[in-house]
Order: C-alpha cells, then structure tokens, then sequence
C-alpha cells in the first residue's frame, strides 16, 4: 500500500488537523469526541443542520460546514460510521434553540449511531429530526434489506436543507425540504479502480485490468454488475437510464444534477462524462437547471464517477442557488 | 452466582478473546462487510478494559452500564450501537443487584436481546448476531426455568449459539453491509454472530 | 489501459464540450482554433490575461478563466503544448486595448509556440508581454539547460496578475507583478503512481509498488530521485526543504502556498500533508498567510502532490485577496 | 534543378517518410521525451498533404510557405515552431524563383536552419535536430560552392546528418524535454536529430 499518510491508525487525527489549519476562516475542529462546527456560533433561533459518517469521503461532510450548509459535521474513522457521543456533543454544541436537523446516510451502522445520538439530545431537551438518505438506484429497494445506500443526494441534501436553515425556515420545513431532495433525488456510480482502506491495507475488491465494477457504492461496496470495460457514452447511458428512470424523470423535468468523481478520476474526464449527460438528458427531454462536476463524494482514491440528479422546483432552486461559504462549495459570498 | 467479581472477570475475558480474534472476525467481515468486524470489537473491549483498569465499578449494574457506554463511545459501526445497547439493558435489568442467579442471568441476556432488536430491527434468519443470540437466550430462559446453575445455562446457551452461528453461512444477509451482496452473501459466516457466539464463550468460561 | 473516455483522439473536444456546458456562465469555448474565453468581453481598457498549455492539468488554465483571473486560455493536446494560432486568435478576440499579458510555463514547446503567437500579434499591432515561470526546484537550473520546469507557481501567477489586470494596472505592472511571482514562487512535486496519456494507452513511467518519484514533473518527468516509500512526514521534510531553501526563504517571510494534488490523490491525505508543512514551516519560522489545499494542477490521474510558496508582500496579497470567480477558484462573488 | 514539380513531390514525399516511421519515431520520444514525436510529424505532414490535395500552389515558396503554416499550426510542441521556423525562412529564401539551383536550395537550408537556431537557442552538441542539421547544411554549401548539381549536394548532405545523428547518442540532452534527464538521456538517438536526417532523406529520394 502506497499512501500519503503517516501510521494508518493516526490518518483522521491528522487529516483534521490539517483541515482545521487549511480553513480556519470557516471551521473549527472539537476533539474527544470529534466533530467540525463553523467557526462561528448558531445565530439564536436558528435550526441547526448535522450530517456526518465515516471519513474517506472529503469534502463530505467537513467540507460542507459553513454559512449556508452545514453547522456540523461528525467524521467517524475512514469508512467507519462516527459514534453516537460526537453526535450528541455536535448537536450541543450547534444547537441554537430552534432544534437540530440529523441528515444520515442510509448504512445500518450510521442509522443506529445516528438514532442513539437523537436519543440521548432528546433526553437533554433538545428537538431532533432526522431524514435519512437512500438515493442509490444500484442497490434494489425493499423491505426485506437494509434498502438503498446514501450517496450523491446526500450533497444536494445538505445544501438545501442549509439554506432553508440559513434563512430562518423552522425544523419542520427544513427537515421537509431534506426529506423532499431525497424523494425526487436519484444516484447511481461506477469505479474502475478499488480504494484501499489504511487500516486494512490493501484494495478493498480486486478487479481485473479490463473490468469496472457498475453500482458500486462509496465504500467500494458491489455493485449491480462486474462487466467488461466500455467507452464513457456507454457508461453514462447505463447510469443515466438507471438513475432518472427510477422515479421516474418526465420529459420537461428541470434538473439538478452532480457529476461526481469518485476521488482518483482526472477533472478532464469529469468534464467529458459530463458532456455525454447532458446530451442523454436532452434526448430524453430533461433540462439539466444547475449542476455541480467534480469531486464532492468521494471513496478515497477509487477512480470512478457517479451521477446524481434531483428533480428541481423554484423553492428547492432558490435554496440552490442560496449564498454559501464552505470549503468545498462557495457561491454568492 | 454472578458478582460483581464475575462480572469483572467476563469483562476482562472478552478483552482477552476479542483480542485474540481480532483478524479472524476481520476477515471474515472482509468477505462480505468492509473488513473491520474484529478491529471494532478489539478497539471497544480494549477500551472497556482500559476504563476497569482506571477505575473500579462499584455494581454489577454500573460495571455493565459504563461497558455498554464505552462500547456505544469506541465501537462505531453497526456493531457498536448494538452491543452498546444490549450492555445497557442487560445492566438495567440487574440494577441494584450484588448477586444474581441464572434467572436473574437469564433475563438480563433477555433484556439485552431485545434492545438489540429494537435497535437493528432484524430477525433471525437475515444472517447477523441475532442467529446465534436468539437461540442462545431461548436456551438460558429453558434452562433457567429448569433451576439449571448459571455455569450450565450458559453451556447450553453456547451450544445453542454454535448451532446457530453454523446456520448463518448459508442465509442470504438482510441487514447490514452483507445485505448489498444479495445472493452472494451466501457460503459465508456472519461476522456479527461469530463476536456474539464469543460473547457467550467468555462467559462460560469466566465459571470455569 | 481503463479510462472514461470515448476514443483518445476525442478527449480534448469532448472535455472542452462538457466544460463549456459545465460553467456557461462564466466560461466560453471558441472553435478551430481552440481557446476559452470568459462569457464576456474584455472591459475597454483592461490588460487581458491568457495562458495556455497542454491538457490533462484540470482546473489549469480553463478552470481559471473568470473575472479577476485569465480572459483566455489555450488548450494543447493532451501534455502538449497549444500551437501560436491558438494564441494568435485568443489574443485577438480578448484583446482590451490595452495589452496582453501571456503566462507561459517553461517548456520548450510552450516557449517557442508563445513566441510565434506573440510575434504575429505584435505584426497585428497588439501589444503582448510574456511572462515565463519556471518555478520547480527539483530541476537544477543551468545556463546550459533548458532550465526549470513550470508548474505550481503558475497558478498564483494567473491569480495575482488577473486581479492586477482586473483592477486597471497597466500592462506593465501586470507583468511585473506576474514576474515578481515567478521571482519569489518555488515548487518541487512527487508521485506515488504514474499518469497515462489517452493517446499513449500505457503509464508514462513504470513504478515498483513500494517506489516513489520525488521530484517528479506533471507530466510524469523525472524528478531528482527513485527512492522507496517514506511517510508524509518524511516526504514534506524533503520537498519544504528543497522549496523553501532555493530563495531561500528567511525567519519571518510570509508565504501563500498551495499544496496540490496531482489529480489521483484522496483530498483527506492533501490535509494531512498540509499539516506537515504548516508544522514545518512553524519550525522554520515560516508564516503561512494563505493557503490552497486541493487539486490545481493536475496530471491526469497520477497519485502525488506538490509543494508550492510564493512569499507574500502586502501587494501580493491585496492581488491574492482580490476577488475571483472561476470555475476553479471562487471567492469573494 | 528544383521546380515547384519537385518542391511538391518532396512535400509528399515527406508526408509519406513521416507516415511510415510514426511509430519509429515516438518510440525514440518515449525514452528520453514524451512519447509524441512521430505522431506529431506525421500529424503536421498529413495535414501539409491534405492542403496540397485541397490547392495546388502557385509557386515554390507559396508551396514552402503553406507548409509553414500547416505546421505551424497543427504540430504543436517543440517541432512545430522548430519545423514551422524553417520552412518559413525556407520559403522566403526562395520567394519570387521559379526554379533554383544547387546554390540557392543550399542558400535556402541554411536560411532555415538559422530560424530553427534563433527559435531554439540551441547550439550543436545539445542533442537536438540541430546536430543533424548542421553539418548536413554545411557540407551543402561546400558542395554548391563546388558546382555540384543538387542530388549530389543532398547526397553528401545525407551521409554528414547521418553521422551528425549518430553522434547524438552519446550525448547529454541540454535542451527540450529530454533535458531533464540530465546524464540518463546519454544512450539514446534524438529523436528530432532523426527526424530532420529523414527530412534530408526525402530530399535525396525526390531526385532518384
Ligand atoms: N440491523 C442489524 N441487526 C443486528 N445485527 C446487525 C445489524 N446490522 C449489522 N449487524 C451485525 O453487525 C455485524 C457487522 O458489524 P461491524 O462490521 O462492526 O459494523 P459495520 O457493518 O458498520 O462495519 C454484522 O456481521 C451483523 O452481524
Ligand atoms: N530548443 C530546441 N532547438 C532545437 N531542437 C529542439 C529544441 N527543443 C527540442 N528540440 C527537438 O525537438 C524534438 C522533440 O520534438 P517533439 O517531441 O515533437 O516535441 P516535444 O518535446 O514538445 O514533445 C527533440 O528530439 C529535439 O530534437
Ligand atoms: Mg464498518
Ligand atoms: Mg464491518
Ligand atoms: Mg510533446
Ligand atoms: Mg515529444
């Protein structure tokens, strides 16, 4: 295993560290337990807005703190759900008196440590909601399984529902809002390569020199198929059927949509597969409305795309293209 | 009789055994999780170990509680909040208790099973720990009715649990991580029902 | 060879078609020959700035055409430097009035091809400074050579001269402020992995899985050393060194600095390396007033990053702070 | 004698040369360059062909002057201002002639060797085209000062770039990429030396 890393056992300790360094204008690091609020404190009345999962994903969800989006985020170890307690203290501490919007990603481990944590702020007093998103297309929905993982939406979620916050929406509607993105949002993503976790030190699947892994999840999770290589018009067919047919997308529909690198991917191929959605939507009469290319959910070093996508109306479009000042998304500011 | 002492002694096994089983219970997570089953289980009884080192629990209850507190703070994943869980309810169920009998043993095990499944709304048959406790705390709930000692409650609790564990290899995952593999989660033991068969392991073995 | 492209001889089109749908509202890409222009035109009056080279260093230089950074910039093939026709006609369609400032990096394809540009815009009456910047110091600089390489001081060097241009300086002092960059910049990068050129279909350089490149170039040139693989530590100890000795930088100087990923590379090492520097800089007494931290210079998908300072004046930074609105660098607007 | 006739066969001529030895070339750019040379040539002298096929040029330096340009604009890199260079200054040597003697086609190289020299900066013995070109154009002049006709002239202009490439093994690179490598360019043939001794070649070939 080749990495930019130290002893695997000190990555996160690290990597926030240097994150903290990196953006001191926007963001703090807590420690014992862990967790990253903005550098500033909640304005007074308004609701608070808190994801957070295993590391590994950057800039989700550190990178999202800051005016307009997050309060708070929770990095558990690298692909690795946080723990209750740095849920609990994050949402102490951001808590502005007007409650406290949990957004959690749909992993069995993130759910639980996600509801202990709503739990114990309950106990304490403070009014917690939490929406969970499940917008991956690639994993068959049902009520026999865990259902479909968290992933791209997850972005759009924290955007929207941060806005809503941000403008003084109370927790019911923000949380609203959030549950809304998840309905009409969809994802699905692919990888050429594997990712390697530090600690487990080597490639989390083997895939041939010809081979791509087609659904593959942000953890290197399987996906719908292991298939032979095919050029990038092909890619994005398969994905682009599978993602906007599965509410599904009307012709007419506005879009917003995420062209997502997977972490290892170059921005020039980004741009490339970009190109070849826009021209799928607009055969299926789709007009993407805003949209987001490059690295925003990411699996390590996993080369690879998703396409996210979700249904736009004026009210989640105004809170799009509301003013935000994160690390990893800055508009309007 | 479980005492405090005994308690102590169980907890500082499973230290010893989740230990010793640490890449075991990782790789068999790397064959249908993410690889971190026995890494998780290692860092949380390390940690409960760690926190009876630097102090003394004062009751069953409250060597229990700040276990299950430990394990909820240190474990993450989807097995931390469930063997969190299932510490805390099984410590309420013998609050204020300096001893306890196999009964008393046998519904605290109860008391745990059912916070776990309250947690992780699973059933038996979707292939994780609830495959090899279910049976195991049927057993005890038997076996205690019977008047059985805690030493042979737990003996029948961990053949149970074998048994069950055995049967978790060719299920198809319902919940969990193993859940995204479908079909091909099969022909491969649960990770989660193996670190639960240890759980009722140490136990056994603290009477021994 | 696995990619999410089409057919190589398409990259580049294809890329350049999926970026203009990416940032229409900032960016435009002209045709035969190719070159990127902002949506606007050239206020009256304005010094423009254009830069160019080779593809495969995404967001370099497309991803910083906007206001208060380039007007233009050429794409060549992928790591290929862009013929003077591109230049020529950039030039011409951006061309204020008032001169135009081309940043060069030193290559010896990208020299010359500037050169030939430059020569036919001064025989069209347009004034043209050039700008070459040569900041990598893993290249021992040499009379007899082809001297230093270009590589991450250029993006300081389009940021600070477009904000000079942005704000009315004259050609002159935009040039000066370009070269005053070059003057106190130095870089030095290394790579885990190699790139692979579409067109090339194989890795530019083989690596044992325990080896690094230190010093590498983004092309994937040779750098000083093959050596095996250390830690973050060890790696930042080597290249701060190396950077921060060639001026060198003194007890006290204030320095902006980017440490980059070279396209492949997990953005929570980038923080983790970050870290390291800002250790070592502190222990040199070195103060870092302003950073980037993320993928700026790229090449391809090769694993790695780079190192690059620049010491800061109080101008320098006026410049730097200016506001920008790029596809790849925004803030401020 | 060189008539617009043989300005346009040696012009396709080259195209040809270039379309065979694409891999050969790039081959040589890949161990001590970027890989690109041959597919760079033969990208500029396709194009000079297609404009070829597209007009028929009225007179030999138009012909020279439009693959300037072509080259100019399609090759990129380093070669193409070099190469672009050349055959501009080239042409304009032989602008208003309808025909020209040995004298004027050696007056005509050297015109366009010094604009590679003033565009490159490189002298010979820096590994590049430069240490083919040099002793190739020098011995043309020696040869037209002789009153020798043009295919003897090429002739020993041939054989001087072909040692002046094979010279360029041994040497240290000190300009282009290859430059970068310092002493671990040594070894290898320039791959811009051979590709201007194949520019000589087609020259040779044009008057057999
Ligand atoms: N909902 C659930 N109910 C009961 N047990 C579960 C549930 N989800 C997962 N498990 C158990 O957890 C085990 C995996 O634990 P672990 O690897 O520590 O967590 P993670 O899957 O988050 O990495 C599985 O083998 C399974 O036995
Ligand atoms: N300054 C220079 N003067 C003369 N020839 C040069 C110079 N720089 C490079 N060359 C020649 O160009 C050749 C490389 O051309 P090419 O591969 O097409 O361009 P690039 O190096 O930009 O990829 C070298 O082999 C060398 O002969
Ligand atoms: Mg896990
Ligand atoms: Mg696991
Ligand atoms: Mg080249
Ligand atoms: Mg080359």
């Amino acid at each position: 295993m080749k990495k930019l890393i130290n002893a695997p056992d000190d990555v996160i300790e690290e990597a926030l560290t240097g994150m903290e360094l990196a953006h001191s204008d926007i963001l703090k690091v807590h420690r014992n337990p862990n967790f990253i609020t903005r550098s500033s404190k909640t304005r007074k009345g308004k609701v608070a807005v808190i994801s957070g999962g295993g590391s590994g994903h950057e800039p989700l969800h550190g990178g999202f703190v800051g005016l307009g989006m997050l309060d708070a985020a929770c990095p558990g170890a690298v692909f690795t759900s946080p723990t209750p307690d740095q849920m609990e203290e994050a949402t102490k501490a951001v808590d502005g008196g007007a409650g406290v919007l949990h957004i959690v990603k749909n992993y069995s481990g993130d759910v639980m440590n996600f509801e202990m944590a709503a739990d114990l702020c309950g106990e304490a007093g403070i009014s917690v909601e939490s929406v969970i998103i499940d917008d991956d297309v690639a994993v068959k929905d049902s009520l026999y399984t865990e259902g479909r993982r968290g992933v791209g939406c997850t972005v759009f979620a924290e955007k929207i529902a941060g806005a809503a916050a941000e403008r003084g929406d109370d927790l019911k509607k923000t949380a609203e809002f959030c549950r809304r993105v998840n309905e009409v949002g969809r994802s699905m993503g692919m990888a050429l390569t594997s990712c390697t976790v530090p600690s487990a030190g080597k490639p989390t699947f083997e895939i041939g020199a010809d081979e791509i892994e087609m659904g593959v999840g942000i953890h290197g999770e399987p996906g719908r198929e292991r298939m032979k290589q095919k050029t990038a018009h092909e890619y994005v067919q398969m994905m682009g059927e599978a993602v906007v047919s599965d509410i599904p997308y009307k012709n007419g529909d506005e879009l917003i949509v995420l062209l997502n690198g997977m972490g290892g991917t170059p921005l020039m191929e980004l741009y490339l597969l970009y190109n070849e959605f826009e021209q799928f939507c607009k055969a299926k009469g789709l007009k993407i409305v805003r949209r987001l290319v490059g690295n925003y959910i990411t699996s390590l070093e996993m080369q690879g795309f998703s396409i996210s996508a979700v249904k736009a109306d004026e009210k989640l479009l105004a809170l799009w293209d509301a003013p935000v000042h994160t690390a990893g998304l800055r508009w309007g500011i | 009789m479980l005492t405090l002492e005994m308690t102590e002694k169980w907890l500082r096994e499973l230290g010893r055994v989740y230990a010793e089983q640490k890449e075991y219970l990782t790789r068999l997570d790397s064959e249908i999780g993410d690889a971190d089953h026995g890494i998780n289980m290692n860092r949380g009884f390390s940690a409960v170990c760690a926190e009876l080192d630097k102090q003394s629990p004062s009751s069953i209850s409250a060597a229990l509680k700040s276990t299950a507190f430990v394990l909820i703070r240190t474990v993450g994943g989807a097995s931390g909040p469930l063997y969190g869980s299932f510490f805390l309810d099984f410590s309420k169920a013998l609050d204020g208790k300096d001893t306890a009998e196999s009964a008393d043993v046998a519904a605290a095990f109860q008391a745990g099973l059912e916070a776990i499944k309250k947690r992780g709304k699973a059933h038996v048959g979707d292939k994780t720990m609830l495959d090899a406790l279910v049976p195991a705390v049927e057993k005890m709930e038997v076996l205690a009715g019977e008047g059985k000692d805690i030493p042979t409650m737990l003996g029948g609790a961990v053949e149970a649990a074998e048994a069950g564990l055995a049967s978790t290899i060719e299920m198809v995952a319902k919940k969990g991580r193993a859940s995204y593999l479908g079909e091909r989660s099969k022909g491969h033991q649960d990770p989660g029902a193996t670190s639960s068969y240890y759980l009722l392991k140490a136990a056994l073995e603290t009477w021994k």
